[in-house]
């Protein structure tokens, strides 16, 4: 299990590449990655990620034991940035390995459930002057309630 | 104890840490407590229901104690991801 | 939409940095990954993989059409490989762009069961001196009841 | 029109692909005139059930109508992914 909480870029590629060489005796991996997406009128300048040092990490690193205690998972890794991320940057990913494909794809999804509504992470857009925090969603919420 | 507060909790209290001389049983009669000193605490605090509340680094509610607690943290439903 | 039947190799880190590089306006990209898996006895030599050119490329268009026009989806990307591989080796992958992280989940679960049981591949195990086709599991063929 | 053969049942038969002429109306009816064709393709079709058919490089089944088609492919449950 890796748990990585950084302000600078990560490489996807990099990340994907180096997992999945560790676990070439697992038939199955997943990535998720999050993206900074520009808003439907384009004028999204930046997203600002703050988060609770220390508690976040412990927060990432429950969430991942919590999936590896549910599935049958070879590893599982976590990153996640904070920090003033521009649109198109790479916030996070997560990535599971597993001998078969439904642990992996479930797992990943639990990852990212827990993430979005458990890890102490809050997001603020920054539009021209303006900056607003985002409020969390009920659906991400209710997504807790299928697992 | 050590009281932080993040995103709009944060900026309504206008700092991110505080130490807090206080004998609160639990979660809710500190934010009692916060919540009598000044017009900024009372409108971090107005709405409770749309805070969240971690004790040494874990969520937990507001009926939770607080002894033996060093950190107590305020913050809004969380958006990572 | 790209779809790649191929026998050489592919790097998993170049495809995930390739795919994700083409859709920094969606939110979430999900990757899945197979990998030739050594059996629990160790003595796996190699996986052969039998395909059906020309229809091989035409099921997974209509397979990668599909999820298309299910979810909300901004890509695709669907790479298999064909021919004898070791165990280790990267069998496959897919990955879906998507803005929001339960259509890019959901696609490509939808990808992989439908690419297990409806597109013309054979796996066949070597070990040793004796070759044996892999049979196709009735979970394969139950898994695309729920879509 | 070209028959082909795929995975075990390629090798049951001895080879990936003819030419056969066939006044065959479905998919099940060639397979009737290849079963008495030889002992190799009466083993290879011996459970139609465990075979899958595609026609044209369209999966179908059994009961499929053959006018018009060029090419005919029997092979195992498929195994990718």
């Amino acid at each position: 299990m890796r748990i990585v909480v950084q302000e600078a870029p990560f490489d996807l590629g990099d990340e994907a590449n180096r997992f999945a060489a560790g676990h070439r005796d697992m038939g199955a991996i997943v990535t998720f990655t999050g993206v900074v997406r520009d808003l439907a009128t384009g004028d999204l300048d930046a997203m600002e990620i703050e988060h609770y040092p220390g508690m976040t990490e412990a927060a990432l690193t429950e969430i991942a034991q919590q999936a590896q205690s549910r599935w049958s998972l070879g590893d599982v890794l976590v990153i996640h940035r904070y920090g003033r991320l521009e649109p198109g940057a790479l916030i996070m990913m997560v990535a599971t390995a597993a001998p078969h494909r439904k642990d992996a794809f479930e797992a990943a999804e639990y990852l990212m459930d827990y993430l979005k509504s458990r890890a102490p992470f809050w997001k603020k857009e920054h539009i021209g002057a303006d900056a607003s925090w985002v409020s969390a969603k009920d659906a991400d919420e209710d997504a807790l309630s299928r697992w | 104890m050590n009281v932080l507060y993040f995103a709009w909790v944060r900026e309504r209290i206008g700092h991110p840490m505080e130490e807090v001389e206080s004998e609160a049983e639990t979660v809710g009669d500190l934010v009692a407590e916060l919540r009598a000193r000044e017009d900024r605490y009372e409108a971090a605090f107005a709405d409770v229901s749309a805070l969240r509340v971690a004790v040494d680094q874990k969520l937990t509610d507001f009926d939770a104690p607080l002894k033996g607690a060093r950190e107590v943290a305020f913050f809004p439903p969380m958006t990572g991801g």
